[in-house]
């Protein structure tokens, strides 16, 4: 049921024991598709009620571009959720590593592919930390992890009023850093000449001035599309996927199969925090400031959005893909609301109730596709 | 045509000082004819504002009204509003980039200096030493307030984060105040989830009158103490000016070109006991 | 292969003595045990004699309060069940040790996963692997649907030939079975018997747990009984008959009575 | 009570044609078997034939997609395993149905607790339980340490005495029996092959599963064979051989050699 | 493990594979005094480093008071967690209950106790509600209830305006409550009578004029109490009580045993919502107010006390006495830093390394004493 790998044909054949299914039950099976199903709705919803420049090209990268900056954390989130362990300092660890890195920048001077080296290098660290002690203890990763929510977050504000002396925004970053290659890399948008010659000849939206309405893909989603499909291709095809899903099945039973369950969970504590330090530099070379409250409750997104997607908060289930439309359909919503005419005091109703709807919603199609019950 | 007009706040549609803002955007969208729109991100996240900024441009209002607390955040997409062509009005906070990120006017007064005007009164009233009560703290709104009141009061303070639990902050100015008894000011970011609890705390210990109890915002019960004595004075934005106006100017902008010439500073003003008793009743339905 | 029964070579695994208490439960109390090439091992005893405790110390799993483990004739110590698979002792424990969620496929390769392509870009060549599995399957007689199907799903005994499949493929040097044939149909009983004995041919050790004589007196070459945390006996299999092993596997009780009244078939 | 028997009262437990799928697995194609009182019917079937899926539809844990079941000739429905209780059918699940964190008398008395007190104030009284457990164990032949201990850490043949126990002293009209002697002792086997005679004595219908031919023919009045979710046969003590129903049990497979290989003691 | 009621002699004497086990460690292993080992080193530390004061009676009283209504909530919890569920809604239902109390009293002019029972009444239907999704729908609890978190929050800001007329507060309860007995049953402060006397006979602190700086004991440290000890019986002595850990622990298993599991969780889901809001009625008869902000994160806070506390997230494990201790101990951390000398800045970080170390702390030395490993 978590896999479903081709089969050699020779092995599904002629078994009387198995009813025919067609190739949608095939595909609808597979926990990130029923995601999709969620999505659907969601868009029919807004298709409806909401001003059609949601929907143009523009539109879609409003919302594309926060939903992929919780994509990262979700994907993340979702592969140490399928390896069995929670991670709540994840939001505290984007505000902190943005910190680190904004210092680094503008306090230290350092050019920034150092800066950007040493920060997913401390986050992997502190990472490593947070697994170690979750194993080494063996209290719940819950309990820790909120532990340093607390303490990342406190020290980010230390760090800040040190940093600034005595405010809780870091500025001026953008000035530091220039306008190189690397930047390039972690900040902006991508394929500006292509938007470019698609404006002039007609074939995107411009404002008047003549300036198209999309300038190019953000950074951030690219960035958010290469993750989905290098957590999927090692969630499915290699070792340390098959490692991740055994060590959140039944640590002790893939313990005693011989998978190293600890160097795992430890990698994977790591991966976290390194996406929250990607996702830290991201918005920080984007803003150009950081301040106190970055990625405030983003553990909490990335949660919603990764068992949106269909991974079991239990661990042992799940799959990356999922949390990819689990990250869409949360930005849709969350974004998707201002694009309607509902009054903002209405706003978490509205928000609570489209989640509510879409997982039901994915998971009524999935019964009713595979015939479970 | 309809007129329509965005506001892209920092505060949320449930906190108390935002609330009345947001009834100011619709009492001025009533008196004028436009329809308005109000979002805030769900938690103080300058990403996810400049992420509201740009889904409001895309939608090519009249006007757009914005509060900058954070400009180097901020300012790419409120200039990209403005070369969209437009008209952008900023409140609340970021008066002094305001006019080189391309708004058209600012409206309200920024929390530092009403923080710093209400330091001085509370000095001039004899403190000392003071607490100030932050029930959200990285925020930087409010760490501006309490960094504005200690450049004013000029003496001992000390910041005290609470939550917004009422029992939580009553606990914890409690304790503040058992631990050190030469507390004689309190300065709270909030009347309904800061002040009150603080003048619950100081009842408790015995000390009431004794110490100057000051807050930021109205709130009825506030406004109650303070006409009583108890509490010192509210110091007020006239934040329902900062929602009312911008959309009476834009909806005039979009309909005849006018504008004022200047910003608009809406405040402080400080509530002590004589203005008190007016204000409680409109305090209670969100007006002030 | 077959001829390296040497009397001279020291013993596969050899314990000596092994205490194991789990907090203020004592799980065995100082038991003895060795196993040479080319021997099964029958590990006969009473429900909670301690035959899962003493074998989970010989895989790794837990580590024992105190007590000698010798491989090849050299002292180890296991921290952790790979250290025992490298060591070339493959297990079935008594829990299967099998993730409900996963593919049978990925079960099978669980910790010993084949992979194919250059460094950083390897991967697992699951047509492989499900054949792999498939054809095992068949080998012990379970025809399984889908390489694929959740191991959460299968039957009893199914889940339970997977993980013998498993075992038998990847062992090495030892084979331990923990009631391996406890929930298996007759067909797949006699398989896992038949394997036992071809593994035995090969050369290796097996130490093989059952609570029914008539399967441990079949391919069993030396027979070590404990009862309550001790070793009661050892004996070969020339030494003793079916019946005397059957009543000190009870721990001496009192079997004549129902046996009789039941026919004496038992 | 012994003589109910009687052959104008209907079945107590008649299901006919019973059709089970798991999404697109088909587990049970069409089964009909029936037990009356003071009879023990042992089901029998290769791995994966369908036993434990069968008994689950019996005792409420599963809907049958399709087939009728009728308790004293009377047709019902069960939504829970409570209406199954509730007619008077206990049942010891394949895996168990215990939960590994609570105490040994926490789980015996699970979903029955007995109570003590006035209405809004009313107890388990726990030193009465602990000592019915106790005395029960002890009558299986298990001497538990401490009723209080967890169940996730007794042995596995001391968790499935657990299992026989409660449901021998909760059953009422029916017993069912998922491979209960699977992973239990020489003298635990005999004690519940003993309890299951006692049972059936009583004039209660018991239907018992599992793999231990000599076990079937022991105890079992008539044996109905799965195989592959159908019924293969179903045939009175009488009028069958050991040998003809263990080829039977393994579904026909070729069973001789691997028997004459090893002495034919399987 | 669980637990460990009291034996028949016959059972555990002379058993030859049963080491001899103090009285202490016999006590250890229960999951609730665990949590003491973590109370005491966090004690142990406030008493060097923070002002004589909060060892005084008021002080305690002080740390008390927020304590027990954070306490009340993390029992409920701690049940709903024993029973395998979670309740992220509690926060935004301690809100929601506030405003519909609030607003009878009020708007409806209703007397106190029909405005209580009513409360009570739809806290009870919207937790079984709660409840009934997440049976019925087989999703994560975490994600139903997340959702009418956002739909509460959303719905008492809403109701809130509509009630007063525009503002986030409603006001004046205390005007139209008067004093009557059963006021005092849900707020203020009992044992005044007994205080005041202790105070004439100089037995306690008093202020210059002769009051009393402690005037009794506040009614929700009672409340607490007779939760704590209800909970405990019930959990301990009673057939739901078995029913509650075997639907935890595993709900398939009790299923066929015979359990009603869907009634177990359902009852726990409006046990839960109760107890939420009787601490929105207890808050809003204190505070004599209730704003959109009330309860925020509280759900957050009663999870980790019961984790603290020593319940399991997974279910099937934990106490309502660790609760108990759980709440005292993050009440303990989260005030008594006011009475220390340390920088607020540094107040999250100390806030989370102390849960840290009062978690490790109470890990350590129940192994020590188990000697489990
Ligand atoms: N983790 C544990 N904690 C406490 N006691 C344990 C633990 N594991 C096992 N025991 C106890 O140790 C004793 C030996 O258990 P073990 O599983 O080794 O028995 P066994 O011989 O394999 O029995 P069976 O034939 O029933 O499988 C049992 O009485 C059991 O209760
Ligand atoms: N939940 C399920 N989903 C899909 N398939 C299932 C499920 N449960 C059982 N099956 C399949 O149904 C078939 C019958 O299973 P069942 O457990 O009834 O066999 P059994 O006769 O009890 O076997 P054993 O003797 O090994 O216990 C098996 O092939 C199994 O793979
Ligand atoms: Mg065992
Ligand atoms: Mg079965």
């Amino acid at each position: 049921m978590v896999q479903n790998e081709q089969t050699p044909a020779t092995a599904t054949k002629s078994d009387e024991r198995i009813r025919q299914v067609g190739f949608l039950t095939h595909m609808m099976r597979r926990p990130e598709l029923g995601a999709v199903a969620g999505l659907v709705l969601v868009v029919v919803f807004f298709f409806f009620t909401a001003d059609p420049s949601m929907f143009s090209l523009s539109g879609l990268m409003t919302i594309l571009a926060p939903a992929s900056q919780l994509g990262i954390l979700a994907i993340a989130a979702s592969l140490l959720m399928i390896g069995g362990e929670f991670d709540l300092s994840i939001g505290s660890m984007v505000a902190f590593t943005g910190l680190i890195f904004g210092a680094l920048l503008t306090n230290f001077g350092q050019p920034l592919w150092i800066s950007i080296a040493f920060t997913l290098l401390l986050a992997a660290v502190m990472g490593a930390v947070n697994g170690q002690i979750v194993i080494r203890t063996r209290l719940p990763s819950f309990i820790v992890t909120l532990a340093f929510l607390f303490i990342l977050r406190g020290l980010t504000l230390v760090g800040l009023k040190w940093a600034t002396g005595g405010s809780t925004q870091l500025r001026g970053i953008e000035d530091v850093v220039g306008d190189g290659v690397l930047k390039q890399v972690f900040s902006g948008v991508a394929f500006q000449p292509l938007f470019t010659w698609l404006a002039e000849h007609d074939l995107i939206e411009k404002f008047d001035n003549g300036v198209p309405k999309v300038t190019g893909v953000p950074v951030s989603v690219l960035w958010f599309v290469g993750v989905t499909g290098v957590a999927t291709w090692v969630l499915l095809r290699t070792r340390v996927g098959n490692w991740i899903f055994a060590a959140g099945g039944d640590p002790v039973a893939a313990r005693n199969s011989g998978v190293p369950v600890h160097r795992v969970k430890t990698g994977l504590f790591a991966l976290t925090a390194c996406a929250a330090a990607l996702v830290a530099i991201i918005t920080v070379l984007d803003a150009g400031s950081t301040d106190a409250r970055r990625g405030f409750q983003k553990e909490f997104e990335a949660i919603i959005a990764a068992v949106i997607g269909g991974s079991l908060l239990t661990g042992g289930y799940g799959s990356a893909i999922g949390a990819f439309f689990g990250a869409i359909i949360f930005g849709l919503v969350s974004i998707g609301l201002t694009y309607t005419q509902f009054d903002s005091d209405w706003f978490q109703v509205f928000l609570g109730s489209m989640l509510l709807l879409a997982v039901l919603f994915n998971n009524f199609i999935r019964r009713k596709v595979t015939g479970e019950r | 045509k309809d007129i329509k007009i965005i506001v892209v706040s920092h505060g949320q549609a449930n906190d108390p000082f935002w609330s009345v803002v947001k009834n100011g955007v619709t009492a001025g969208a009533k008196d004028v004819g436009v329809k308005v729109d109000y979002r805030a991100p769900e938690t103080f996240d300058m990403v996810a504002m400049s992420q509201l900024i740009d889904a409001a441009v895309n939608q090519k209002p009249n006007g757009l009204i914005v509060s900058i607390p954070d400009a180097s955040a901020l300012g790419p997409s409120i200039k990209k509003a403005v070369a969209a062509g437009i008209p952008v009005i900023s409140i609340n906070s970021g008066s002094d980039v305001s006019k080189s990120l391309g708004a058209l006017l600012h409206v309200g007064q920024d929390e530092y200096s009403a923080g710093k005007a209400a330091g001085m009164k509370l000095k001039e009233m004899g403190g000392k030493a003071a607490i100030c009560v932050n029930q959200e703290v990285g925020n930087v709104a409010l760490d501006q307030r309490c960094k504005g009141f200690g450049d004013g009061f000029e003496g001992n303070v000390k910041v005290l984060p609470v939550s917004n639990d009422p029992a939580d902050v009553r606990a914890k100015v409690k304790a503040a105040l058992s631990a050190n008894g030469d507390i004689d000011t309190i300065m709270a970011l909030g009347a309904s989830t800061a002040g009150e609890p603080s003048l619950a705390a100081v009842k408790d210990v015995g000390k009431l009158g004794k110490i100057n109890v000051a807050t930021f915002d109205l709130s009825a019960d506030f406004l109650k103490a303070v006409a009583a004595g108890e509490a010192a004075f509210a110091i007020d934005q006239q934040q329902f000016l900062q929602g009312y106006l911008p959309v009476v100017f834009l909806a005039n902008y979009a309909k005849y070109g006018l504008i004022p010439g200047g910003d608009v500073p809406s405040g402080p003003n400080l509530i002590t006991k004589d203005k008190a008793a007016q204000v409680v009743e409109l305090s209670a339905k969100g007006i002030r | 292969m077959a001829d390296s029964k040497a009397a001279t070579s020291p013993p596969l695994i050899e314990v000596n003595n092994i205490v194991k208490h789990y907090g203020s439960v004592i799980a065995l109390s100082g038991v003895s045990m060795k196993v040479s090439r080319g021997e099964v091992l029958c590990l006969l005893g009473d429900n909670g004699a301690g035959k899962s405790t003493l074998i989970k110390a010989l895989s790794g799993v837990v580590r024992p309060t105190s007590g000698d483990f010798l491989v090849d004739g050299k002292r180890v110590t296991f921290n952790s069940p790979r250290d025992a698979l490298d060591a070339g002792i493959a297990t079935v424990y008594q829990d299967l040790a099998m993730i409900p969620l996963m593919s049978i496929t990925r079960n099978f390769f669980m910790g010993c996963e084949p992979r194919k392509g250059i460094a950083p870009f390897r991967y697992i060549d699951f047509k492989h692997c499900n054949a792999v599995t498939h054809d095992e399957m068949r080998k012990i007689g379970i025809d399984i649907r889908d390489p694929n199907q959740a191991v959460g799903t299968l039957s009893g005994g199914e889940r339970q030939c997977v993980a013998i499949a498993r075992a038998v493929y990847f062992g090495a040097k030892v084979l331990i079975l923990d009631e391996p044939t406890s929930a298996l149909g007759v067909a797949q009983t006699s398989m896992v018997l038949k394997y036992i004995h071809q593994v035995q041919q090969k050369g290796l050790g097996v130490i093989f747990i059952t609570h029914n004589v008539r399967h441990a007196y079949a391919v069993g070459s030396r027979f070590t009984v404990l009862n309550r945390g001790k070793t009661l006996a050892t004996c070969a299999k020339g030494e003793i008959s079916i019946d005397e092993l059957q009543n000190m596997m009870a721990g001496g009780k009192e079997l004549q009575t129902l046996s009789d009244e039941l026919g004496g078939t038992i």
